[in-house]
């Protein structure tokens, strides 16, 4: 007997949020840039069951992931190359470092 | 409903079991390990436990794509960003309680919620299971080159030109201006 | 397989033609560069002038339905270039003066953003939709960083794009819980399974409007907006605050319309906290700034909230009237800015009080600063009124008197900050006002453009009557 | 009739003309000319004055038994109603007995004190606008008592009333007279409010402003108002007729300076002498009587109750004012007082009097009328006699006085002493015959009223005297020394003896023959009788006052300050008029302002504008206390996301 | 010349006059006063050249209110807002009262030196605004106006305005504009229900009153908040505060418009937006608003007693004066109403006059304090003669225009026999008396009594007043020409409205003659 789909479902849930977890709660960016890999993931966990489990006549979440996962490494690529410009100017990628802009 | 253990004592619910607990329990680590390059290792394990997954939903192009995109090229990139920011390898984040205090909370604020939406929702599985035929790589192939329904090429051109974008974003930012230099 | 469905896609086929000649122009032209951006204010122009000419004949949907146009469509793209084409404008002499350098990148990353924008604008399902959006962002935060010499734009770009890949991670968490209950990512088909509220369908609405929220600026999903746009350069806080919002405004309408029709109850719901949440925070937030890009980050947060009461509408005259409020509020904030990116780059000033006494030394910007002001506070007769009422007559249409008159108050509230400013340009009295500007021709002649047009297009009634007669399409 | 109705405009038109003229361009002309262009313009009024008068009571206004009332124009000025025609202001002239009598009054006095100011003011500053505001008074007078209608009356009873106050103002540089004159206009702006809520009613109930409507009579009652108005309730408890009647009499009372409205009056002598003595004596303060006289079948027929309420406001006032008299020692004050005390015995005629002229019953509406001409002569003689003095000895007081009949003043002596002895009631001077019918009157009707009267005639001769006693005698003032006291100019005088001419040959029919039996409530002629008895006994009371006065007065002694500090109390009181102005000080300054406009303006701006003022400050505090929500810590944005997003969704899921 | 475009004329001069302003040289004064001296002559002209046409158009048996009526399309479609004009009675008459204010505000502004060209040019908004307010009878097209005249407010008080002025400019302008968007939700309510299910909706009032389809549950709700809504403009209790700081800070020939004509948009909307439109509502919700209107009468009286700046001092007194405005109205027959729009005119002249004269009082002594000032009697006669004047005006002396108004209003309003009304109409007339006092006070403090810190040296009168310990002497003087054109218009104004108050008196019933119907 298979387990139902609820048990897939949990585990992209958990690791959903243990990204938001990783995001709020990590100190430095690359470590925060991270943990929106692990969301991103555990979306893909979810595309990818329901497709399975629920639709499984076409490919739409399967491809979904795809594009997600492209998408995530450009999106990776950028926020890198971003992060290594924050360094460059403040010596610095702690989290603590970008809030001068406030209020 | 008899619930019985046994029946799902199967090949398929273990390799589950063993692959979620990899998944989440590196996430886990990978959030909380306070190295970065650590962390980055396990979140290299999170993405192949996930490449797992895929397989074992009889994904295997998207399993591999994982592996090659994910584990291949992001991890990679996020170790290299590592090494570029000087020290940060060796240093040791210290997060105050309070902040994973509240961060904790929100989450689980958040997973209570989704679960218990879910298992309210009654989502009835539809007759095949996670083991269903593996996905002809045909198939795939004409998804993604095709204009029809349910077939992707506006989105496939569309990307390459995200995929540009980006590239050039992520160059112009990344090199130094000429005052830097 | 039939290619020539690309063509119905004019607007898309042409930007993207437009990119690959300035990407080439870029490469030939080599160091120098001289006329290169006169050539791409050009070929924008160009493609802009087009956009009103020709490209709306071919109008229509392919891909299956995934690409969807249509008159509205069309309007709302040419708007929008010419929201571009005034920020092009703009960013003329900034260019010149401090990104020799990069010239040929930011134009194409501009564009490219623009050319994600049409795709959110006219995807017709979830995965373009999310492509698009994510090609409006990505480029967007290298624009954010690309004032090089500045801390504050490395910073306000680091913001940007983890706060929009996580929001991008929430708004596909979603999406994922869509696909989950209704089985399609076609919006025409999520209509058609959308249809009973079950709360998983309620989180992943909610999920998927944070997403868009954040595109917007919606409060709570707003926080990056001032941070953004006060360390991005001006021009791309013009952008910024105009032309990526617009679109994005304009995509929330069409995927609330097109996807989630028969769930209005679910939708006004979420939508009436979140736009008394925004209008209401960021008016307060706007009353205390110092620095005037982040005064106007909060002052568009909270325009973001009376945008979005033509979208809760959920009526004809609610599309018609959001495209109409677009179209002023680009003009009218463009006006601003305009002014701000002259003001900051000849005098370097970019605090509300260096504005005290402005009038003395400078009547002309301080004068249309003055309509910009006005009309975004709906003072009449300047345009902006004209959309606030007619969006205010579509919001009523629809029932919701509470949430009129929630915002109603707040429009009072407003008038208060931006009269400070107006305060400080003509009465407060400054011992070293900003001297006297000799102001670039370019981003002169965009205020000018922006303002005759704040001044006139309350009056011009056909151009609401045009927007009304193609708004049609989505209901 | 023609010519009358040809002439009669110009009774209200020239002297607005000669206001307009004097006001605008007054600043531009000499002083005299302006003094005898006013003169000039006020004599012809006089003449036509006179002409109308004369040609109505041996006239056209003879209608078979009676006098007919005429309106010999009648312009509509506004339309309050499109509906009730009623209801429409007109700017009119109505001629019956009583209007006819004012006009000579009016005309009379006017023109004397004209006459008289030309010497009186002379030098002045600002000569040429006393002039424009003396001829802005007659017009507003002579609009008062022509008027058709009791709107008409109430407009011009509201420029009298104006005039009045520019008059006292005179001086405006005293503050004494500017307070004067506030205080004048405010306690009959006062009483002018009850006037105009009285026609109010009037007015909705019967839906006419038109004295002809409103007083017509038929049988026992006056019609329309009876028809209109019996058995209706104001307020639902109180009877409409009579609260109506009693507000429009509160309104003659301000004017007419009653009890408690007579504050006003003594101060009012700030203004010049000669203006105070058209104004405050002979004209403008028996408008109120003028007002009763003219409403007297309503008041008669229909509100009774009212009109007896008159009869002994008018007892209270005569008998309180005479006492203070007695003991004031400013002449003009005692003049003052003196009016107050007269113009309440017409009250009291008035009260007592009835409707009919069979029987005599409306004598005390005849001698109430008859008692205003007559008093209007010798009152204004009595002041202008007064100015006379005070011009000579440079002071108001009693004590810069004495001993002034040696000193050459013969004409003012002689005329002052004659308006004197009319005041006081001795035979043959006008006051005697006119105030004798008062008391006949009362004494037909209420013998508490008879006693009252009479003893306060008795008074009135002491104090009168007591007055020209100390003036004229007593002894020789010290200040003489630096300067002598002189005759006043002729221009001065000629006003004096014509004046009291008046007043010595009033009851030589042959001289003045229209009055007083021709004057009725019911404009029928009144056959009157002589009683002696009555008419012995107040001579004999008039003379016990004259005589004390006499013998307190003659020459300086030290009895007056005896009897005075034997009854220390009443003479405090007394000269202190009873401490009416200080409570009314107190009401005004510590209830009206202290506390409730200080309360008022403080709750305006505190809680009012303080609660205004909370709301901004709440937002900008509010805006202060939530910046710190934007930390600037990109963690903290993602946390409010997520918890937007939970929370957002739980509501919605609640609220679904 | 069609109806359309001359009624326009009201807006285009002004209009016109701004271009041409535009186009002239800043620092050439003398040009930029005459030119608005020119246009606002001709707007005189042309608001008398109306009035004498409406005069002459008017038929009394004509069943239409308004005359000279057309129609532009503006917006077409769903929202249907027209441009459409027309006048009553009412609107002749609130258009000569413009008028006049309008001219004499520009002699009262003649001194001004600072900024003349920008002072002018707002000048003629605010003037535009009120002008197409007054000839607008579309709903939108009146909004627009009506805020078109009242954000004018916050530069010309803030830029040339005296004492606190950022702060009075700033409440002021908040306080109106608060009250603007309850009206706005008013006329949104309106409109909605402007027509039949089924009709298209419309903005235009005359058939939107023809239509009367609202229904009194949302007439309740609908017309309290428009009647607020125009009422805090009409300085109706407790939305009054911004009055007294407003008026006290603006500049003379400001707080002249402002209180001359601006406050009388708010009467004006109040009775033909609040109240002809939703009917049903008034009768049944007039009580409210009477006794809140029936307390600014007596409460802007009282406390206009005890204030101590000239300009506060007015300023209650309009809150009193034009309480009684909006009381009359709510008396809802035609006595009252004519009343209230004679009350109207006659308040804006006068009030303008005070604030003219106080102006030119300030603009010597550079105080408005009563305290600081005495006997100015001797040293300008002029001026204080015309204060005089106004203040009998005030106190409604029969012969000027107070008093016409007040009577009609009293009779109008004794019209209704209950208690209730009874009450609030004897406690309006109240207000007569206290009007005389602090009139009165006035007077005699600073006009009468002996100089108060004037000093007389050579001929010359000087103010001495001691700022910071320096002693400063100002130069007094009695009015110059153009000071006394402006208080001669008014006065003259005032006089015949007083004198010969037939005509305009029967003008307005004429228009109102509909109210006795329609709150039957």
């Amino acid at each position: 007997m298979n387990l139902p789909i609820e048990a897939y479902l949990v585990v992209s849930t958990l690791l959903f949020f243990i990204g938001v977890f990783g995001f709020i709660a990590r100190k430095n960016l690359i470590g925060i840039l991270m943990s929106v890999e692990l969301i991103l993931n555990a979306v893909n966990i979810n595309f990818v069951v329901f497709n399975r489990f629920l639709y499984p006549n076409e490919l739409e979440g399967m491809i979904y992931s795809l594009f997600v996962i492209v998408v995530a490494a450009a999106e990776s690529a950028v926020a890198i190359a971003i992060i290594i410009n924050v360094y460059r100017k403040l010596k610095n990628i702690s989290v603590e470092s970008i809030e001068s802009l406030r209020n | 409903m008899d619930f019985d253990f046994i029946d799902y004592l199967t090949g398929q619910n273990i390799m589950f079991v063993v692959l979620s607990a990899i998944v989440l329990g590196c996430g886990l680590m990978s959030v909380l390990s306070t190295k970065i390059l650590r962390a980055a290792t396990y979140l290299f394990f999170t993405l192949f436990g996930i490449a797992g997954l895929y397989l074992l939903m009889n994904y295997e192009f998207l399993a591999a794509v994982q592996l090659s995109v994910y584990a291949g090229a992001v991890v990679v990139l996020l170790i290299f960003a590592i090494f570029l920011v000087k020290n940060l390898g060796h240093e040791t984040e210290k997060v105050s309680c309070s902040k994973k205090g509240i961060a904790a909370l929100a989450s689980v604020l958040g997973i209570v919620m989704t679960l218990v939406i879910v298992f309210n929702e009654g989502i009835v599985p539809a007759v095949v299971g996670p083991t269903a035929p593996q996905v002809d790589m045909q198939l795939i192939g004409d998804t993604l080159l095709g204009s029809g329904k349910h077939q992707y090429l506006l989105i496939f051109e569309a990307s390459s030109v995200l995929l540009l974008a980006c590239i050039i974003g992520a160059i112009v930012v990344a090199t130094k201006s000429k005052e830097e230099k | 397989m039939d290619y020539s469905q690309f063509l119905s896609m004019s607007h898309e086929i042409s930007l993207v033609s437009l990119l690959i000649i300035l990407l080439l122009a870029d490469l030939v032209m080599g160091k120098k560069k001289s006329g290169f951006q006169a050539c791409a204010i050009g070929l924008f122009a160009i493609h802009t002038v087009l956009g009103f000419t020709c490209f709306g004949e071919s109008a229509g949907n392919a891909f299956a339905d995934m690409y969807q146009s249509s008159d509205l469509h069309v309007l709302i793209k040419n708007i929008l270039n010419i929201g571009t084409c005034i920020v092009l404008l703009m960013s003329y002499a900034w260019n010149e003066k401090e990104n020799k350098e990069y010239v040929g990148e930011f134009y194409f990353l501009t564009l490219s953003t623009l050319l994600g924008m049409y795709f959110m604008i006219s995807s017709g399902d979830f995965l373009f939709f999310y492509i698009g959006l994510e090609l409006a962002s990505i480029p967007m935060a290298a624009l954010v960083a690309f004032d090089k010499k500045s801390k504050e734009s490395a910073e306000a770009a680091a913001k940007y794009i983890l706060t929009a890949a996580f929001s991008s991670g929430v708004m596909l968490f979603g999406i994922s819980l869509i696909y989950g209950t209704c089985g399609s990512l076609y919006f025409d088909e999520v209509a058609y399974k959308f249809a009973s509220a079950t709360p998983l369908m309620v989180l992943a609405f909610v999920c998927f409007i944070a997403g868009l929220g954040f595109k917007i600026s919606l409060v709570p999903f707003h926080f990056w907006t001032a941070d953004t746009y006060q360390g991005a350069p001006t021009s791309i806080t013009a952008y910024l605050s105009v032309i990526s919002k617009g679109a994005a405004v304009f995509t929330c309408m069409a995927i609330l319309f097109k996807a989630f029709p028969s769930s209005t109850e679910v939708w006004q719901t979420v939508l009436w906290i979140i736009i008394v949440l925004t209008i209401v925070v960021g008016n307060l937030f706007a009353m205390r700034q110092e620095n005037i890009k982040r005064f106007f980050a909060y002052s568009s947060v909270s325009q973001a909230g009376y945008i979005m009461l033509g979208v809760i509408a959920g009526n004809e005259v609610g599309v018609s009237t959001t495209i109409f409020y677009i179209l002023i509020y680009m003009f009218t904030n463009l006006a601003a800015f305009g002014v701000i990116s002259i003001i900051e780059r000849q005098a370097g000033k970019l605090n509300i009080s260096d504005y005290n006494g402005l009038y003395s030394t400078n009547p002309k910007l301080a004068v249309m600063m003055m309509l910009a002001l006005f009309s975004l506070g709906g003072i009449p007769p300047f345009a902006g009124m004209f959309s606030k009422f007619f969006i205010f007559v579509g919001l009523f249409k629809s029932g919701m008197i509470g949430l009129l008159f929630i915002a109603l108050i707040n429009t009072v509230v407003s008038l208060y900050y931006y009269l400070l400013i107006v305060k400080a340009m003509f009465i407060k009295e400054n011992e070293k006002p900003i001297a006297k500007i000799e102001s670039d021709k370019t981003t002169i002649c965009a205020v000018v453009i922006c303002t005759i047009a704040v001044i006139a297009i309350g009056f011009i009634s056909p151009i609401y009557h045009y927007i009304e007669s193609v708004s049609s399409a989505l209901n | 009739m023609d010519t009358v109705k040809l002439l009669a405009p110009i009774v209200l038109a020239l002297p607005f003309l000669m206001f307009f003229v004097l006001g605008l361009l007054g600043n531009k002309m000499k002083p005299n000319v302006a003094g005898i262009l006013g003169t000039c313009g006020l004599s012809i009024v006089a003449i036509v004055s006179y002409f109308i008068a004369i040609s109505y009571f041996w006239g056209f206004g003879r209608v078979g038994e009676e006098y007919s009332q005429e309106i010999l124009f009648n312009l509509d000025w506004l339309k309050m109603s499109e509906t009730l025609p009623g209801l429409t202001i007109k700017i009119g002239f109505l001629l019956d007995p009583i209007s006819a009598m004012m006009l000579v009054v009016i005309s009379t006095v006017s023109l004397m004190v004209h006459i008289y100011s030309m010497g009186y003011m002379h030098g002045e500053e600002g000569f040429q606008r006393y002039y424009a505001v003396l001829s802005l008074f007659t017009f507003a007078m002579m609009g008062l008592v022509i008027a058709t209608n009791i709107f008409q009356m109430y407009i011009f009873w509201e420029l009298v009333g104006v005039s009045s106050f520019l008059l006292i103002s005179f001086y405006f540089i005293k503050p004494s007279a500017v307070a004067a004159a506030k205080k004048a206009f405010i306690v009959t702006r006062f009483a002018d409010m009850f006037f105009l809520i009285g026609i109010l009613i009037l007015s909705y109930y019967t839906e006419t402003f038109q004295f002809l409507d409103l007083t017509a009579v038929s049988g026992d009652h006056a019609t329309l108002v009876h028809d209109r108005m019996c058995g209706e309730e104001f307020f639902g408890f109180l009877p409409a007729i009579s609260t109506a009647m009693f507000l429009i009499f509160l309104g003659g009372a301000g004017k007419s300076a009653m009890f408690p409205f007579h504050i006003w009056l003594p101060d009012a002598m700030e203004g010049p002498t000669p203006a105070s003595a058209l104004i405050h004596a002979a004209t403008m303060v028996v408008a109120g009587v003028f007002l009763v006289a003219r409403m007297f079948p309503v008041y008669f027929f229909e509100a009774a109750d009212v009109l007896t309420l008159i009869g002994y406001i008018g007892a209270f006032t005569s008998l309180f004012a005479a006492v203070i008299a007695c003991v004031q020692t400013d002449i003009k004050r005692v003049l003052a007082f003196s009016t107050i005390s007269q113009i309440a015995y017409m009250f009291v005629a008035l009260g007592v009097s009835g409707y009919t002229s069979e029987h005599e019953a409306c004598l005390g509406y005849t001698s109430s009328m008859w008692h205003l001409f007559t008093h209007a002569m010798f009152k204004a003689c009595l002041f202008m006699g007064a100015g006379c003095i005070i011009h000579a000895v440079h002071s108001n007081e009693m004590s810069a006085m004495g001993n002034l009949a040696k000193k050459h003043m013969t004409i003012t002596h002689i005329t002052f002493l004659v308006s004197c002895l009319a005041i006081a009631g001795i035979p043959p001077f006008s006051g005697f015959f006119s105030k004798d019918e008062i008391l006949v009157a009362a004494a037909n009707k209420d013998t508490v009223l008879y006693v009252c009267q009479a003893f306060v005639a008795g008074l009135t001769a002491f104090y009168m005297f007591r007055l020209y006693f100390r003036i004229f005698w007593w002894n020789e003032n010290e200040s003489y020394k630096h300067h002598a006291p002189h005759e006043a100019p002729k221009n001065m005088t000629v006003p004096l003896i014509v004046l009291s001419i008046f007043t010595c040959f009033m009851w030589i029919e042959k001289f003045f023959p229209f009055f007083p039996d021709k004057i009725t409530a019911d404009r029928k002629t009144l056959d009157l009788e002589f009683d002696s008895v009555i008419a012995g006994a107040s001579v004999l009371v008039a003379l016990v006052g004259i005589g004390l006065a006499y013998w307190l007065y003659k020459e300086k002694n030290d009895k007056p300050d005896a009897i005075a500090s034997k009854v220390k109390c009443l003479y405090i009181s007394a000269s202190h008029r009873f401490y009416i102005d200080e409570i009314y000080l107190f009401v005004t300054r510590n209830i009206i302002f202290g506390g409730i406009c200080k309360a008022i303006a403080w709750f305006d701006r505190h809680v009012i504008d303080g609660f205004m003022d909370m709301l901004g400050w709440t937002a900008r505090e509010s805006a202060s206390g939530i910046r710190d929500v934007q930390s600037g810590n990109l963690q903290k944005y993602a946390l409010g996301y997520i918890l937007g997003v939970i929370i957002i969704a739980f509501f919605v899921f609640c609220s679904l | 010349m069609s109806n359309l475009l001359f009624l326009s004329l009201f807006v285009a001069v002004p209009l016109v006059m701004m271009v041409i302003l535009f186009l002239l040289p800043s620092d050439n004064k003398k040009a930029i006063r005459y030119t608005m001296a020119g246009g606002a002559a001709v707007i005189l002209a042309l608001a008398g050249y109306l009035t004498v046409d409406f005069l002459g158009e008017y038929n009394p048996e004509n069943p239409d209110q308004f005359l000279f009526t057309d129609s532009a399309e503006w917006y077409s479609g769903a929202l249907n807002i027209h441009y459409s004009v027309g006048v009553d009675g009412v609107s002749v008459a609130m258009i000569l009262l413009s008028a006049i204010v309008v001219i004499t505000g520009v002699f009262a502004s003649w001194s001004i030196e600072e900024k003349t060209k920008e002072y002018f040019l707002w000048f003629l908004m605010l003037s535009i605004g009120v002008f197409g307010f007054f000839i607008s009878i579309d709903l939108f097209t009146m909004f627009l106006f009506y805020e078109v005249a009242l954000i004018p407010m916050y530069l010309l008080i803030g830029l040339w305005g005296s004492g606190n002025k950022e702060y009075a400019a700033m409440k002021l302008t908040l306080m109106l504009m608060g009250g603007s968007a309850f009206l706005m939700l008013g006329i949104f309510g309106i409109y909605h229900y402007s027509a039949p299910q089924g009709q298209d909706l419309t903005f235009n009032i005359i058939e939107i009153a023809k239509n009367h389809s609202m229904d009194i549950e949302e007439q309740r709700l609908f017309f309290p908040l428009t009647f607020v809504g125009f009422g805090v403009l009409g300085a109706m209790f407790p939305f009054h505060t911004w009055s007294p700081d407003g008026h006290a800070s603006a500049p003379t020939a400001v707080s002249m418009l402002h209180a001359g004509v601006l406050m009388k948009l708010g009467g004006y909307g109040c009775f033909r937006v609040a109240m002809t439109l939703m009917p049903d509502a008034c009768k049944e919700q007039a009580w409210i608003f009477i006794v809140l209107t029936g307390i600014s009468v007596v409460y802007g009286a009282f406390s206009a007693c005890v204030q101590n700046d000239l300009k506060y001092i007015n300023a209650y007194s309009s809150v009193s004066h034009c309480g009684l405005v909006l009381f009359a109205l709510l008396m809802m027959n035609q006595e009252a109403m004519t009343g209230a729009v004679l009350q109207m005119l006659s308040h804006g002249l006068m009030t303008a006059l005070f604030f003219a004269l106080i102006g030119m009082i300030y603009g010597q002594t550079h105080t408005r304090d009563i305290r600081e000032l005495g006997g100015l009697m001797q040293v300008m006669p002029y001026l204080c003669v015309c204060y005089v004047i106004a203040g009998l005006a005030s106190l409604g002396l029969p012969g000027l225009s107070g008093f016409v108004a007040e009577m009609k209003i009293f009779v109008g309003s004794f019209k209704h026999a209950d208690t209730f009304h009874r009450f609030f109409v004897i406690a309006g007339c109240t207000s007569i008396v206290i009007t005389a006092v602090y009139i009165l006070r006035v007077v005699g403090k600073i006009l009468f009594g002996p100089l108060y810190k004037v000093d007389k040296i050579q001929d010359t009168y000087f103010y001495v007043s001691e700022h910071n310990g320096e002693v400063h002497h100002n130069k007094l003087r009695d009015a110059v020409w153009f000071e006394k054109v402006a208080t001669i218009g008014l006065i003259v104004s005032i006089a015949a409205i007083g004198l010969c108050p037939g005509w305009i008196s029967n003008m307005i019933a004429g228009s109102l003659k509909f109210v006795n119907e329609l709150f039957k």
